[in-house]
């Protein structure tokens, strides 16, 4: 076993106690390509922060980093969930550890149906909402429930996405652009979403380019530019910050 | 009398009736914009004018021929490209090779057998496509894969070749989707410039209200498959119905 | 001529299937023909050197020559069969290729050989075509044919069956099935049976219970199974298990013919073979000097006795050789000389002709039976008759022959 | 009509073992979307497990018999079985006899571990490569089955009778009013017959009764997806693959008294399978089976005499014509699904 | 026929390294309409081909080695042939995708149409060939256009299907037409109307091209040494040039671009205006042609035309002679056909005679056991030897050979730029 690093080395890691999610100098590659270019943060317990920054940042290299995922190869560095070493796993060890992943394509499965596919999420426990109560969440779900998934509309598809990551009793929330393709009515039904899981004590990494909304919704932010991070900070801070909203938001 | 006419469409899918009665008219060189909540059919629509689905009822005019029966390369060249809601694009091919089949096309027609020219010796061509990859910021990753882009990129370059064929009438399901917001006002730019430059007509699903009314001169609300409403956009932002239907809070 | 040998060796080519489901024939032929190199070669006992009427051959090589030999692999596919030949020739420098399981391999060597001026010997081949229309003049053939097994068949099955009998033909879809179904036909029907059917069967075909089933309904009480190699095992094990053998029809027992027998089907069928009548060429449990000689030296060299394909294959490059001597050169149109009307004795089949006219050899036929007991896993068949080279003899013009020339002889470059 | 019932019954079982390689080949090619070449060889290693059971059941030692000669003259050298000594002659006979059903038993855990060991060293692989690179390796590993069979066993048919007990035929003309002797039907097809619905039954109620089957196929479209919700789609895989090398393995192992194993058959039945897998619909299960049994009854049809006669060639062609027919006119086969490896 | 659109675990090297790819913009047309880069292949190409009877001679004719020897007239002759066949197959299969498994029909069919021109008409090789790519062409156009109508596995399998049915009735029912199992073959009464029916001598003429007899050979001796060359091969190498020439300007041309595509995304090509049908169905044909081609040219060295070579294996053989050489790449189905040749007519004829005379210089037991080890892999184990090759391939060269010798030319060129990717995750575990 790893010695869980020392973040006392890190002069931004304020924190003493070890966060709940942690990521230390984590470096990935697609192929040959160095993408995410040896990144640290912390996540506490309940919190959301949203990871922004510009098309091709690395935002979405991150989230598949942390959810172990076969591409991008994780070259270097450790990620802590929980006191579990997610480097070391797989991502279906990862699933089972606590971590749930909204891929930004949505990623329904061709060939079942919707409901076959919130079934597959509950196949291997922890289980988390029952598919009663997602439908409720999204009604428009429960309608199309013996719908081919991939037919829905994009938005549909969204939900479902969602509601696929919830149907597991996760710790750690990743969304990669969550909003995209939604109407605002439903976006604002999934911001109250987040703030209802937020209050039952889920944390949540927010990959969003209204980077606004996602702002105020969050409690800290992440920029990321070219890989590397650009900065780590109050959201709040952010959206006081003209020239950083402008150099790297461009709001 | 519109460049685009659609009269009394209606689609079915098994149980779900998908579009009822709608009636579109777009007239030349304007921005129409359909918007409506999540399933309401606007993908569908759009689905019908390229041939990609047959209505069961009602027709489509373009440019005074009906597009309906016609095979989707028949009504591209026509002179009505598409954008889609997940980019398509040549995955396998660079990016630069991506923009000059779609010139190609423009040039060639459906099917020509040149088999013994160069593509290399396409001067005019290549120049023309560097010229629009210029545009929409993609120079310097002409030679990529157009696989390896980010979801950003892959959007940007589909815009792009379609936007090369110089089509009469521009299809675009939710081009700015997933863009970062610089980017995204390039496009409001780029958007407004063809529409009045280059005497392109242009039909936009967008569920980002920015884009919507920064754009455009029309809007339909769709909803549920049926026009809800259709109007100029400061009558839409207003509108109580719409408000409740589709904007919620954030208009 | 092609590939004359100038050194103090000479290269033959041995071409046999390697790869394929005949894979195991062609390793007996292979085995035989090494044993054939080392008698001429001096080593050894000799084998039939010994016992064969021509004395030419003097266990020093050929003409002096060491005899050395390559080998190609077959595949049992003409096509394969031509390149593995042509290499052969082309590169190893044989001057004489020899071998083969199959007569659509023979016929596309043979044609090959012609061409290129060198001297084919037929390996195992049974079709009537390899020295009816497909004849050629730098080939020639000691095994047996189609025409041969139905005239030898013939009276024993008359004997046996009686003359009024109905049979059914079940006939591999190529051409060494249409000769050996033309065959058995035209001799059974010459003595009073009658031809109920032909049915084609596709040469790939694995399970053949759907062309067995329909025969017990067609009123035939004989089923002629033109098959060979794994066709021929499938088909046979197939009748017997659709209760052919203990069936009666027209108040007679059902019996099953097998026009051409080889040892490798007889083990395949297994039990399914016993007291089934076919014909073979030449047979290992035969009684005569000369095929004792071959089956103690070849089983005192691989521990078991040799199939007919390894008899005819030995014999082959026995003859071969002799007829160098004979002529004193290796030139092929000076070999073909040499055998063409080449009378011979003593390699196993009793007094043996070499007919010029389409260079097929005219000797004894064994008609032979599925052994009820065997006493090894080599002792499948028992000799029931020989037929005399007279009843098998035919017209060089017979219709069943007709067609095709054998042209000149062919030196090469 | 009689010669039609026939015909059904030949078509029935002929059908059943297209159905069980179908079956087998559906679930790795269909499903896992491996294009696996070496199906075939698992179809011959299954009936050379019979083989092999024969052989190990009849091992014997050799005792001199003085009193008759070899074919060299020498004294004879007779080969007594260990199994006679073990359990007297009578016994030891029959259980020598009784090799090939006793082979299912022997052959499922030689199959399970052949196909998982085949899975987690090589196909593993590839299931995110190319298809061709697919072919390319299965091809491969399936002519070194091969040649590994051919180096020990040789490239002769090797009989593999059935139990005594099953030798024969049934009259099933009698039990429908027909002359006796009209239909006559070997009870040991009866068993393959029976037999083959089984284990279709068996799998079936595998994959339909529990979620098995369909995280399996979600895994196919979607491996990481599938994997992001916490699901080890690679044991799963694993456990399909072994299956169905059981399954492929079984259909081998009783059709040894049916049709001589021999190193090639697997090539033999290969291209079939493929067609009938899918003429059937790729991925669908009953797809497979429902295509096995009718193209081998159209097949035992085509072969009938009074058909050949019309239709010279006929049954030389019959399933492939059939094939494109159906797929022509049914673009995703009898029963496929939309999307299954359709780009 | 793939889906790896699903799973994005694997996308391809991140620059495009595709042919045609590479230098689009600002690079023009140098000698013969290629560019640089392409140009050198084909200088490549004409120098192997035309110096071949020395490359593939290495070894002195007495060295035991000479049995590795592969510059005799019949496999040159081969090594062309199939490297046309797997050249035409690579532009159907590598360009857009679609697995054919059925091209050995229209090999089959060229053979054939070959082999009645000159029972029919008279041996030159000129009209037989060119009838062999016309009828090849009109048989793809007919197949092509009822196949294509379907993508993915199920083209493949209609493609075999309908191959197999040419084989079963070639080998059968149209006997009188393909002369059936023994294959078509000449005969002395043929009527040649433009001909002569038989030699001088008495012999069937043999294929010529105008008046050169194809299996005429010039044999070098230089020391140990023994070149032949032979007009026949030399005509195939020349056929294999324009073939290869053709083929590369198909790829670098418009038409070769939007092959890719269909490869690549056909939705996004019809949204795109483009029909992808008759493209798809040009390539068809095109490959067709060049397989009638093969066909043809292999009925001119060695006038007999087999129904085997229209069996599915035969089919089966071009696909992986195309993959063992790298798919999609120019050179690649050259090689692989070359390879897989090489070892069906070398290896399969070292019998174990050969064996004890190269390993005689061993003491006896140790000669014994390297022998037996060596046996099952060579001589009638050649298959064995195939299969290893294959897996071995695949597994540690996806792809190809092609991808080897590049993998061989970048070690060559300096190691630098592989430090990132050796400073693989050190997790301890
Ligand atoms: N599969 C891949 N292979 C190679 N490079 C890739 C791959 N996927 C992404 N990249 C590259 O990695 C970089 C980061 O991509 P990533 O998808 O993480 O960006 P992002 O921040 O999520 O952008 P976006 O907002 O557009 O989604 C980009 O330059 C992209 O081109
Ligand atoms: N092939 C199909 N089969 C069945 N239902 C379908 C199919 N395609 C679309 N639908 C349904 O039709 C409705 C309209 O879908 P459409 O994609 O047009 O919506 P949309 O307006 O584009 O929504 P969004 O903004 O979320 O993309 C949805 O409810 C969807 O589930
Ligand atoms: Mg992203
Ligand atoms: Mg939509």
């Amino acid at each position: 076993m790893t010695v869980k690093p020392d973040f006392s080395k890190h002069a931004n890691q304020a924190a003493t106690a070890p966060a709940f999610l942690s990521v230390w100098d984590m470096h990935s590659y697609y192929g040959e390509s160095y993408i995410v270019q040896g990144i640290s943060f912390n996540v506490h317990e309940g919190e959301i922060v949203a990871l922004l920054g510009r098309n091709g940042a690395g935002k979405t290299t991150t989230l598949r980093s942390i959810a172990r995922l076969d591409n991008p190869q994780v070259n270097h560095g450790e990620i802590w969930l929980d006191h579990q070493p997610l480097h070391n796993m797989k991502s279906y060890e990862a699933a089972v550890a606590g971590l749930g992943l909204v891929p930004e394509d949505r990623r329904i499965i061709p060939g079942l149906t919707v409901e076959e596919n919130l079934k597959l999420a509950q196949i291997q426990p922890p289980i988390g909402w029952s598919i009663q109560r997602l439908y409720e969440l999204f009604p428009r779900l429960g309608e199309r429930r013996n719908q081919e998934g991939v037919t829905l509309s994009g938005g549909e598809q969204q939900m479902l996405s969602i509601a696929r990551a919830l149907a597991r009793d996760i710790k750690l929330l990743l969304l990669d652009e969550p909003y995209e393709g939604l109407a605002p009515v439903i976006v604002d039904e999934i911001e109250k979403t987040l703030r209802l899981i937020k209050e039952q004590g889920m944390t949540t990494i927010l990959v969003e380019q209204n980077a606004v909304r996602a702002l105020q919704l969050a409690d800290r932010a992440i920029i990321l530019d070219t890989g590397t991070i650009a900065f780590d900070g109050s959201a709040a801070e952010v959206l006081e910050n003209e020239s950083l909203r402008a150099e790297y938001l461009a709001i | 009398m519109g460049i685009l006419e659609v009269k009394d469409v209606g689609k079915r899918f098994g149980g779900l009736q998908a579009l009822s009665d709608v009636n579109l008219s777009v007239r030349e060189n304007t921005c129409h914009a359909i918007i409506g909540p999540n399933g309401a059919g606007k993908s569908t629509l759009l689905n019908c004018l390229v041939g990609k689905l047959i209505p069961d009822t009602g027709s489509v005019m373009f440019d005074g021929q009906s597009v309906l029966g016609r095979s989707p390369h028949e009504i591209n060249q026509m002179g009505i490209s598409r954008v889609f809601q997940t980019p398509e694009i040549f995955g396998d091919l660079s990016v630069m090779e991506n923009i000059l089949i779609s010139l190609f096309a423009k040039r060639d027609g459906a099917f020509r057998m040149h088999a013994f020219e160069s593509v290399a010796d396409e001067r005019g061509l290549q120049e023309e496509a560097e010229r629009m990859l210029d545009e929409v910021n993609m120079l310097d990753k002409r030679q990529m894969h157009a696989a390896s882009l980010s979801r950003g990129d892959k959007r940007r370059l589909e815009m792009a070749m379609c936007l090369v064929q110089k089509p009469k009438l521009l299809l675009l399901d939710e081009p700015t989707a997933g863009m970062a917001r610089a980017d995204t006002n390039n496009t409001i730019e780029l958007l407004k410039e063809i529409k009045e430059k280059r005497n392109i007509t242009i039909a936009i699903i967008e569920h980002d209200m920015h884009v919507v009314f920064s754009l455009a001169d029309r809007i339909t609300v769709l909803a549920q498959g049926t026009p809800l409403v259709e109007d100029v956009p400061q009558k839409i932002k207003g509108h109580p119905k719409v408000k409740e239907a589709y904007l919620g809070e954030a208009a | 001529y092609t590939n004359e040998p100038t050194g103090s060796t000479v290269t033959l080519g041995f071409n046999v299937p390697q790869t394929g489901p005949y894979a195991d024939e062609g390793a007996d032929e292979l085995r035989a023909y090494e044993l054939a190199v080392k008698h001429l070669n001096g080593e050894g006992d000799g084998g039939m050197i010994n016992t064969f009427s021509s004395k030419a051959l003097k266990g020093n090589g050929i003409l002096g020559k060491k005899v050395e030999y390559v080998t190609g692999d077959t595949q049992t596919k003409s096509d394969a069969a031509r390149a593995s030949a042509r290499s052969m020739i082309e590169k190893d420098g044989a001057v004489m290729i020899t071998g083969g399981s199959s007569s659509g391999v023979a016929v596309a060597v043979q044609a090959l050989c012609q061409e290129a001026g060198v001297i084919f010997m037929a390996g195992l081949t049974h079709s009537n075509d390899t020295t009816g229309k497909d004849k050629r003049a730098n080939g020639f053939r000691h095994f047996f044919n189609s025409y041969m097994s139905g005239a030898a068949l013939a009276p024993v099955l008359e004997a046996n069956y009686g003359s009024d009998r109905k049979a059914y033909h079940l006939t591999a879809d190529y051409n060494w099935g249409y000769t050996t179904e033309e065959a058995i036909r035209s001799s059974t029907e010459a003595m009073g049976w009658e031809t109920v059917a032909a049915v084609k069967t596709p040469l790939t075909q694995t399970d053949f219970s759907s062309y067995i089933a329909p025969v017990l309904q067609s009123g035939a009480d004989v089923l002629v199974l033109n098959h060979y190699g794994g066709n021929m095992v499938n088909s046979l094990t197939n009748a017997v298990q659709f209760g052919l053998r203990e069936a009666q029809a027209n108040g007679k027992n059902f019996e099953i013919v097998v026009p051409l027998y080889s040892r490798l089907m007889a083990r395949g069928a297994g039990d399914a073979v016993k007291g089934i009548f076919g014909s073979t060429n030449w047979h290992w449990s035969l009684q005569d000097e000369a095929s004792q000689t071959f089956v103690r030296s070849f089983g005192t060299e691989y521990g078991f006795p040799p199939s007919q394909a390894a008899h005819t294959c030995y014999v082959q490059a026995l003859l071969y050789a002799d007829a160098v001597e004979r002529a004193g050169s290796f030139e092929p149109c000076a070999v073909v000389e040499a055998l063409e009307g080449f009378e011979f004795d003593g390699l196993g089949n009793g007094p043996t002709l070499y007919r010029a006219e389409d260079h097929q050899c005219f000797k004894d036929v064994l008609v032979v039976r599925g052994k009820e007991n065997p006493t090894s896993e080599f002792d499948l068949l028992e000799i029931v008759e020989i037929t005399p080279v007279d009843q098998v003899t035919y017209p060089p013009d017979h219709p069943q022959f007709a067609g095709g020339a054998l042209g000149s002889c062919n030196n090469g470059a | 009509m009689d010669a039609i019932i026939l015909q059904i019954l030949n078509g029935l079982d002929k059908g059943s073992a297209y159905a069980l390689i179908a079956l087998g080949l559906t679930l790795i090619f269909g499903t896992l979307g491996v294009v696996n070449f070496a199906h075939g060889a698992l179809f011959m290693i299954g009936a050379f497990c019979a083989v092999l059971l024969s052989r190990i059941l009849s091992m014997s030692y050799t005792t001199i018999d003085e009193t008759r000669t070899d074919f060299l003259g020498n004294p004879m050298q007779v080969n007594v079985p260990y199994a006679y000594d073990f359990f007297g002659e009578a016994a030891g006979q029959t259980i020598i006899e009784w090799a090939v059903p006793l082979a299912i038993l022997f052959a499922i855990p030689i199959m399970i571990l052949i196909g998982v060991a085949m899975e987690r060293g090589l196909i593993k692989h590839f299931y995110k490569r190319p298809h061709a690179d697919q072919i390319l390796v299965t091809f491969g590993l399936a002519i070194v089955l091969q040649e590994i069979i051919k180096y020990y066993f040789g490239a002769n048919p090797i009989p593999t009778p059935a139990p005594p007990a099953f030798t024969g035929s049934f009259d099933f003309g009698a039990l429908l009013g027909f002359d006796a002797n009209q239909i006559l039907y070997p009870y040991w097809r009866l068993v393959y017959f029976i037999f083959a619905a089984i284990i279709i039954g068996a799998v079936f109620a595998f994959l339909q009764f529990t979620t098995f089957g369909m995280v399996v196929r979600a895994g196919m479209a979607d491996r990481e997806t599938v994997g992001l919700l916490g699901i080890n789609i690679d044991k799963r895989f694993t456990i399909m693959f072994g299956l169905a090398a059981a399954v492929a393995g079984l259909a081998g192992v009783m059709y040894g008294p049916i049709y001589s194993p021999n190193y090639h058959m697997g090539m033999d039945f290969l291209v079939l399978s493929f067609v009938v897998v899918v003429v059937g619909g790729m991925g669908s299960l009953p797809g497979a089976v429902a295509a096995g049994f009718l193209l081998g009854i159209l097949e035992s049809f085509a072969s009938m005499r009074e058909v050949i006669n019309i239709i010279p060639g006929i049954n030389q062609i019959i399933i492939y014509l059939v094939a494109i027919i159906i797929l022509l006119a049914r673009p995703r086969g009898l029963m496929g699904r939309k999307g299954v490896m359709e780009d | 026929m793939s889906d790896q659109s699903q799973t994005t675990g694997t996308i391809a090297p991140k620059a495009a390294s595709r042919p045609g790819a590479s230098g689009a913009a600002g690079r023009s047309r140098g000698t013969l309409g290629l560019a640089g880069k392409d140009f050198r292949l084909l200088l490549l190409v004409v120098a192997l081909t035309m110096l071949a009877p020395f490359i593939l001679n290495p070894f002195p004719q007495t060295s035991g080695l000479a049995q590795f020897n592969a510059g005799y007239p019949d496999l040159m002759q081969r090594f062309v042939i199939y490297g046309i066949f797997a050249i035409g197959f690579n532009i159907l299969f590598g360009l857009t995708g679609y697995l054919s498994f059925g091209h050995a029909a229209f090999l089959g069919v060229g053979s054939y149409a070959a082999v009645w021109m000159f029972k029919l008409v008279g041996m030159n090789v000129l009209p037989a060939i060119l009838l062999s790519v016309l009828c090849a062409g009109l048989f793809a156009l007919l197949i092509g256009y009822i196949t294509l109508r379907r993508s993915g596995i199920y083209f493949s399998i209609l493609t075999l299907a309908f191959a197999q049915m040419c084989f079963a009735l070639a080998y059968s029912v149209l006997t009188p037409l393909t002369g059936g199992e023994t294959g078509l073959q000449l005969a002395l009464d043929d009527p040649r109307i433009l001909g002569t029916s038989q030699t001088a001598s008495g012999n069937i003429p043999v294929p010529s091209l105008f008046g050169l007899e194809m299996r005429e050979s010039v044999d070098l001796f230089v020391g140990g040494w023994a070149f032949t060359f032979n007009a026949g091969y030399y005509f195939c190498a020349i056929v294999l040039l324009l073939s290869f020439y053709t083929a590369i300007r198909i790829f670098r041309s418009p038409f070769g671009m939007m092959l890719r595509a269909i490869k690549s995304n056909q939705q996004r090509m019809r949204y795109t205006g483009l029909n992808p049908k008759p493209y798809a169905l040009a390539a068809f044909v095109i490959s067709g042609m060049y397989a009638g081609l093969a066909g043809g040219l292999m009925a001119s060295m060695d006038p007999l035309a087999g129904a085997e070579r229209m069996f599915w294996t035969a089919s089966g053989e071009v696909v992986l002679m195309t993959i063992l050489g790298g798919a999609g790449t120019l050179i690649g189905p050259v090689l692989g056909a070359g390879l897989i040749k090489y070892m069906e007519n070398i290896l399969s004829k070292i019998n174990s005679d050969i064996l004890h005379g190269w390993f005689a210089f061993m003491p006896d037991g140790l000669e014994d056991f390297v022998i037996t080890v060596i046996y099952p892999f060579i001589g009638k184990g050649w298959h064995l030897t195939l299969g290893l090759m294959f897996m071995a391939v695949v597994i540690f060269l996806p792809g190809g050979l092609v991808e080897a010798g590049q993998r061989i030319s970048r070690a060559v060129r300096g190691k630098k730029g592989h430090d990132t990717t050796d400073s693989k995750s050190e997790h301890a575990e």
